[in-house]
């Protein structure tokens, strides 16, 4: 195979200027962007802003608020540290996985791949129950996560595993491996190889999957509940505080509150996408 | 012995790529790699190089048995038939991977750097992406990487493949003298005879997975163990059933010498310098005789002229086995 | 009706189900339930009354609240006279909040006190997040004042009473999972709860403490109802369906109901009349009252206690 | 293809396959045992029960509308994203990443914001012209796609990168259109980044509880789904059908991954 | 006229690759554009078939403006330098692509295939990957792919990059023949100076981006019109200051002829049926001097003998400006 497959001369160019007849859109193509947009505004974008309405009905006042409430901030931040903490984790551990499965298929890793994608299928509250029982009070390897800041990094670890796997995964099919000849030939050792020829190429899905795995872990409740308990200021996480709100008869508040998380989710994924291109320019 | 391959194997499946190879390619000695697509080239120099391994046999470099040892630790200089230049990576960044792996102080390898992007003629695409640069532009790059570690082995596969013949003369020239000078072991791959005989000390000619046949390239030019070998490095035509080189044959337009074939020009091409002058004997033979355009000129070759055909004193005919050399393709 | 069917959008809170589903049976053999079907929905009761608030197809509905009936009284989906429509004040089934243990009650628990006492773990589902639990917060402060205490100590038995909990689940059966899964070593629950999971088979036992409170379960039908609707309703208040209540663990809002029932501690005897019963609207000066007293998001009782509790940690 | 160092490979194996384990499928066997506890009584009283059986067609066909709308929907994004450069295209590919972020239950909330047939920006008008979102399958649905809708994206984006153009160019020029060139080759080379990405969009689908409760009424054998079945028979005290539907769910997930493993090819080149 | 390209530029950033191309390709000729590696080549050719845009200038194909046209309603056969096969599929489909896209009937998509496979040697590799070729079959194959849809524009980027000398003049000639019979017209790159003078009837040079010459392999062999195309085409060597090509040079062993430039032998390398003698002249010049065998065996030729050098009569010579061919390039 030829080394740039990835990139046909003239992308790059491309990039530095956008009106390139190239990359203009097709008659076909801006009509498929047309329709994509605006499905995608009536199921989310939409929706969203009849959220963010709603948050904005308090005025600014309605967010210096909320965020002042100590119990509403410390879920907040609870949930921003745990993603955050679970994302470097997936980011380390799935990308391990992708490649164990992809490039050392040993006996018995046909059976690893299918129960990768378990975590998204399996309700909420079965999750739940079988990481409780397994993590709990009555756990039979003596590890009691129960009601601790653990059990929602645990939580959050289950149901964010398939992420970054799963991105990485097609990448590292599709990698050429005469690179990595290419390396070894020149000194490179296997880890050395990996850091700078093949991580490179992953970066780009390593941070789409951590971006998913970020923005799941801060909007994620269901499956934590029954190990986390939901503990003001140990272990409840925002989302807990929008059910709370919502419950309280104060809409409002809990969009406040939503709006938070979406911006937050947006700076982080903005965040990765800069980090990514520093990344992928610096190497 | 600085390469000592013995016995090597490989398949592909049922596909036998190799077929009990045994070289020994002492060191210093640049040697090529000569043989048609598909024969087992790359094959047998990845084999050297560690990046794939022989079903059965040894390798050994610079005196240590190297069958089992990674790549890396092979301190083989590689250039890859595609390439396989880091895309992400910068020209510049490219080039020092090597030097940055063995820790090479920042300004040696920055210095080293520039002095290889002047070598090859990329000096001013230091900052540019893979992606950005013409196919020639790429091998270059990619020949620079892998001698910016002064390997004590340098093997290359079609190193000069995508550079047009000044650039490759360049290169070829410096090949050479780089050898002269350092006496690094080199192995090169080229479709080019002419290349071959030109630069290698000592060639090897592989076809379908066997040694066909090892020399210097006198040796090899004069003394062609086959005709597979003979036909392959330089031209080769049939002249009453034995094979013999297109300049080795004398063209009179008399009956001059005994036993001359006779036969009719029916056609005259003209390439710079050469004429090449394609006759049909009256036994019905296509023969193709290469002349020096005064030669030809002195003569008055042209279209239609009847010419006699002899080989000249001391030159080397081969029967000719199987099919003629330079049997028409039907045009599907 | 003719042989005409009539279809009921029944839209209640998660326990009832299963008592619904034998009054139904019996309903639909009354003349009124002939020829009517049920479309049934259950879940969370605030969920289910903002369900029903943003459109949710409702003719009857039945929430653990009176709040919950309040909002679509509200949102003009109920009338206001629902209370008046039918006696009891709309109170379908009445239970009371208790002490759920471990089988045995390995801890010992007898009363509200022993919950606070050191290592031992409360369960209990969060206030916040749902409303049906709120009875559970009212009944350990309650407790304290129905002894004699003030506010103070009221204030202060909360405070270590939420210092025990271990856990807060979102509803009153994410609690009960929990518990049974291993949480804690008491459930704050409710009477009905404790009867069905040892109907059920769950190893739990439940204390009845001598001070505790009332929890009343309303129901009413929409405007836009069909007559069945209000039949139903009406059925509810009939012997035969309170009799289906009572054996499912709830108080009948009728008297003279009898019969052993299954699951309860004594089975004979399944409802004691606590030492002192506390009610909301007596004890509380009502729903609305408490709400804002308790459970408002800045100033209530609770989220303060919470929050000395969760910051003092 | 250079090996990696025995001693590494190992570690690397041990590694994943302790994670795995413990994260997954340790939990999981639970599932399997608890569903098998008592043979297959479970699995059998839970086809035998007309909602449960609802509520899984239910779920199959939400699941497969959902993925195919996010498949459909996730490749055009994705080949819009990464072959053409438009305005906007920067914000357009952080904004699709939204709705990963969004809370299950805020999901629920703004869909009824504005669908909901009494008080949604949208939803009366939609009932005038009969159609109902909120509390029927289309608002499951949709409910569904939004949880699910950046999966196939950011699947899809990074191999397509990857791959780059050159063979879509090398077939233009051998004379495929547009649609061909897609089909033949486009198709072809992001194949596993697509299949990961319906693969997960159609865990997700199943799995979805949060934001289906809201929007879906959870109305019994009409717009139950499977996992909201799940929930209320567990906490209804009836754990073997919870059981056993939680492992069908699965199932079907592992169901999926399978069948690709089985279609792929023996050795794939590489 | 077939292929018209008027006043094309095309800059990457601020990087001049075209500037104001003009060219006009007759109906069924064989173009050859030759040039140095990173001239701009690959990316005339990619604007003729569509694959990239021209910043400005149009290209006119049989008769219709195709500046806008996307690359599949050129009907234009492309081979790409870095081959682009279609990695998912095999040799044979990979070859029966275009012709599928144009809903031949199965039997003559499958015959043709076999044809063309048969062709380019790679009949017995149609079930394989193209991970499973080698470097040269990888290439025939490319070549087959574009061939199989008889386009009435043919544009090969370096067809023959990879391939050795034999096959390549199988593949040259089959090329020239079908050319020759259909008419199609053809356009390709190659970084061979003799494939260009040898198949092409007409030879574009093109460096820096700007077209230096156009003509027929004579015109340009015969009358370079600058000292690039003189040293680019055939080799060139300097002589008292002038261009020259190392042919038209008369050695003598003794100073027979008028102005003769005296100089010593330092260097005889013999390759295959020539022998190439460097001579350094008395004023320092290093001069390259092609002779035939026969010839040099005749003069006998050695290093360190003392010679005499002249043009011959009617040789070609330039001024040389700049650097001088051949300037030895440091070993970093
Ligand atoms: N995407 C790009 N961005 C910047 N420069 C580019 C890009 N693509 C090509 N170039 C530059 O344009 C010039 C012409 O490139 P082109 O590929 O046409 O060369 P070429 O004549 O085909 O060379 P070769 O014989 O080496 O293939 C080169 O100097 C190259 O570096
Ligand atoms: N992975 C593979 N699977 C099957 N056959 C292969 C594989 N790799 C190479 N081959 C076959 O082995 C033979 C030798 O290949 P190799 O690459 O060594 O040829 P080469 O001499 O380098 O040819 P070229 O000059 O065309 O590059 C070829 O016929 C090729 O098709
Ligand atoms: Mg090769
Ligand atoms: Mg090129
Ligand atoms: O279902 S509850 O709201 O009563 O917990």
């Amino acid at each position: 195979m030829t080394p740039e497959t990835g990139v046909r001369p003239g992308r790059a160019a491309r990039k530095r200027r956008p009106a390139r007849a190239v990359s203009a859109l097709t008659r076909s193509s801006g009509l498929a962007l047309g329709v994509s947009l605006v499905w995608f505004s009536l199921l989310v974008l939409i929706p969203l802003a009849a959220v963010v309405v709603q948050a904005s009905t308090g005025g600014w006042d309605g967010f210096v608020k909320v965020l002042q409430n100590p119990q509403t901030s410390a879920a907040l931040k609870l949930t921003v540290v745990q993603a955050l903490g679970v994302t470097l984790l997936n980011v380390v551990m799935g990308t391990t996985i992708a490649w164990v499965l992809v490039r050392d298929r040993f006996r018995g890793a046909a059976i690893l791949d299918v129960i990768i994608d378990i975590p998204f299928a399996l309700p909420t509250i079965v999750a739940g129950l079988v990481l409780l029982s397994l993590y709990g009070p009555k756990s039979p390897i003596d590890v009691n996560v129960a009601s601790t800041r653990a059990a929602v990094f645990l939580a959050l670890a289950f149901v964010t595993l398939p992420f970054v796997v799963r991105t990485v995964q097609p990448v590292l099919e599709e990698l050429d491996t005469d690179v990595e000849e290419a390396a070894s030939s020149l000194g490179a050792t296997r880890l050395y190889t990996f850091r700078r020829v093949i991580l490179p190429s992953l970066v780009p899905a390593i941070v789409a999957g951590a971006g998913m795995a970020f923005a799941r872990g801060i909007a994620e409740y269901g499956s934590l509940v029954l190990l986390s308990g939901n503990l003001p200021f140990k272990t409840e996480v925002a989302s807990v505080r929008i059910i709370s709100s919502i419950e309280g008869g104060n809409t409002a508040s809990a969009a406040v509150v939503a709006t938070i998380l979406l911006v937050i989710a947006l700076v982080v994924i903005v965040a990765l996408d800069l980090l990514q291109r520093r990344v992928t320019k610096r190497w | 012995m600085s390469i000592e391959i013995t016995g090597v194997n490989k398949s592909f499946g049922d596909f036998v790529a190799l077929e009990n190879i045994n070289l020994s390619l002492p060191t210093g000695q640049l040697t090529a790699l000569l043989g048609p697509s598909g024969g087992g080239k790359s094959t047998l120099l990845r084999i050297i190089a560690g990046l794939d391994h022989a079903d059965s046999g040894s390798v050994e470099i610079e005196g240590t048995n190297a069958t089992h040892l990674p790549p890396q630790k092979r301190n083989v200089g590689f250039v890859f038939q595609h390439y396989a230049v880091f895309k992400h990576m910068s020209v510049a960044k490219n080039v020092a991977f090597g030097l940055e792996i063995r820790k090479r102080p920042k300004a040696e390898v920055k210095q080293r750097v520039a002095e290889l992007l002047e070598l090859v003629h990329l000096s001013q695409f230091a900052d540019r992406l893979p992606s950005q640069l013409s196919g020639g532009q790429r091998q270059r790059l990619a020949l620079a990487r892998a001698l910016a570690v002064e390997p004590s082995v340098l093997l290359l596969d079609e190193p000069f493949g995508a550079l047009d013949a000044k650039v490759r003369k360049e290169l070829r020239d410096w090949l050479r003298r780089l050898h002269d000078e350092v006496h690094v072991t080199t192995v090169f791959v080229t479709h080019d005879q002419e290349e071959a005989l030109e630069v290698a000390d000592e060639i090897v000619v592989i076809n379908q997975g066997r040694v066909e046949q090892v020399g210097t390239p006198d040796e090899l030019y004069d003394a062609p163990a086959s005709d597979f070998v003979m036909s392959f490095l330089g031209e080769a035509t049939t002249l009453g059933g034995q094979l013999i080189r297109p300049h080795d044959i004398e063209l009179t337009t008399s009956p001059t010498a005994v036993g001359a074939i006779e036969g009719v020009v029916s056609r005259v091409l003209r390439v710079g310098f050469e004429v090449r002058v394609t006759v049909l004997t009256d036994a019905g033979e296509e023969v193709v005789v290469t002349l020096t355009r005064t030669a030809a000129r002195h003569l008055g070759v042209d279209t239609g002229r009847h010419v006699w055909l002899s080989a000249a004193a001391g030159a080397v005919t081969l029967p000719s086995a199987g099919l003629p050399v330079g049997t028409p393709l039907t045009v599907a | 009706a003719g042989g005409k069917e009539t279809t009921i959008d029944l839209v209640a809170y998660s326990t009832p189900q299963t008592a619904f589903g034998s009054i139904e049976k019996a309903f639909q053999k009354t003349d009124a339930g002939k020829d009517v079907k049920f479309s049934e929905s259950y879940g969370p009761s605030g969920d289910q009354s903002r369900a029903v608030e943003g459109g949710q197809p409702a003719d009857f509905v039945n929430f653990s609240l009176e709040s919950d009936v309040t909002r679509l009284v509200d949102a003009k989906l109920v009338d206001s006279d629902w209370k008046t429509a039918t006696g009891h004040d709309g109170i379908v089934a009445d239970s009371v909040v208790v002490l759920v243990v471990r089988k045995g009650n390995p801890k010992k628990i007898t009363g509200w006190d022993d919950l606070v006492k050191p290592g031992i773990g409360i369960v209990t589902p969060n206030p916040a997040s749902s409303g049906g639990a709120r009875w559970n917060t009212l009944a350990a402060y309650g407790h304290v004042l129905a002894n004699g205490g003030t506010e103070a100590d009221a204030k202060k038995y909360l405070t270590d009473y939420f210092k025990h909990a271990v856990s807060l689940p979102g509803s009153a059966r994410d609690a009960l999972t929990s518990f049974t899964s291993g949480n804690g070593d008491v459930l704050v629950s409710y009477e009905n709860e404790a009867i069905l999971a040892k109907q059920k088979g769950e190893d739990i036992d439940y204390i009845v403490p001598d001070q505790t409170l009332l929890i009343e379960t309303p129901a009413a039908v929409t405007k836009d109802a069909p007559k069945a609707a209000a039949d139903f309703r009406d059925f509810l208040f009939t012997p035969e369906a309170q009799k289906d209540f009572r054996e499912s663990g709830y108080r009948t809002v009728i008297d003279g109901i009898t019969g052993d029932v299954e699951g309860a501690n004594d089975p004979a005897n399944p409802f004691p009349t606590p030492k002192k019963l506390l009610t909301v609207a007596k004890d509380f000066g009502g729903w609305d009252a408490a709400k804002k007293k308790f459970f408002d998001e800045e100033n209530g009782i609770v989220t303060k206690i919470q929050i000395a509790t969760g910051t003092s940690e | 293809m250079v090996k990696t160092p025995f001693i590494l490979r190992w570690f690397l194996r041990l590694l994943v396959v302790a994670y795995l384990v413990l994260l997954v499928a340790w939990p999981v066997s639970l599932v399997v045992r608890n569903t098998f506890a008592d043979g297959f009584d479970a699995l059998a009283h839970t086809f035998s029960d007309p909602y449960v059986v609802h509520a899984l067609k239910l779920t199959a066909i939400v699941a497969v509308v959902s993925v195919v709308i996010n498949t459909v929907f996730g490749v055009t994004m994705s080949l819009l994203l990464v072959r053409n450069t438009f305005r906007g295209r920067r914000i357009l590919s952080v904004l699709l990443d939204i709705p990963m972020s969004v809370s299950p239950v805020v999901v629920g909330l703004a869909l009824v914001l504005v669908y909901s047939p009494t008080q949604g920006w949208f939803g009366p008008t939609l009932a005038n012209w009969g159609l109902q979102v909120v509390f029927s399958t289309p608002g499951i649905v949709m409910a569904t796609v939004f949880v699910a809708l950046p999966l196939v994206i950011r699947e899809v984006v990074p191999t397509l990168q990857e791959v780059g153009d050159e063979q879509e160019w090398a077939a233009r020029s051998l004379g495929a259109n547009s649609f061909q060139t897609f089909t033949r080759i486009t198709l072809p080379s992001i194949r596993w980044a697509v299949i990961y990405g319906v693969v997960l969009s159609l865990a997700r689908s199943l799995g979805e509880y949060g934001a289906v409760k809201v929007v879906s009424g959870n109305i019994v054998g009409k717009t139950q789904t499977a996992t909201l079945i799940v929930e209320e028979r567990y906490q209804n005290f009836d754990q073997p059908t919870a059981y056993a539907t939680a492992f069908l769910l699965a199932s079907a997930a592992v169901a999926c991954l399978v069948v690709v493993a089985l279609l792929r090819p023996k050795h794939t080149a590489s």
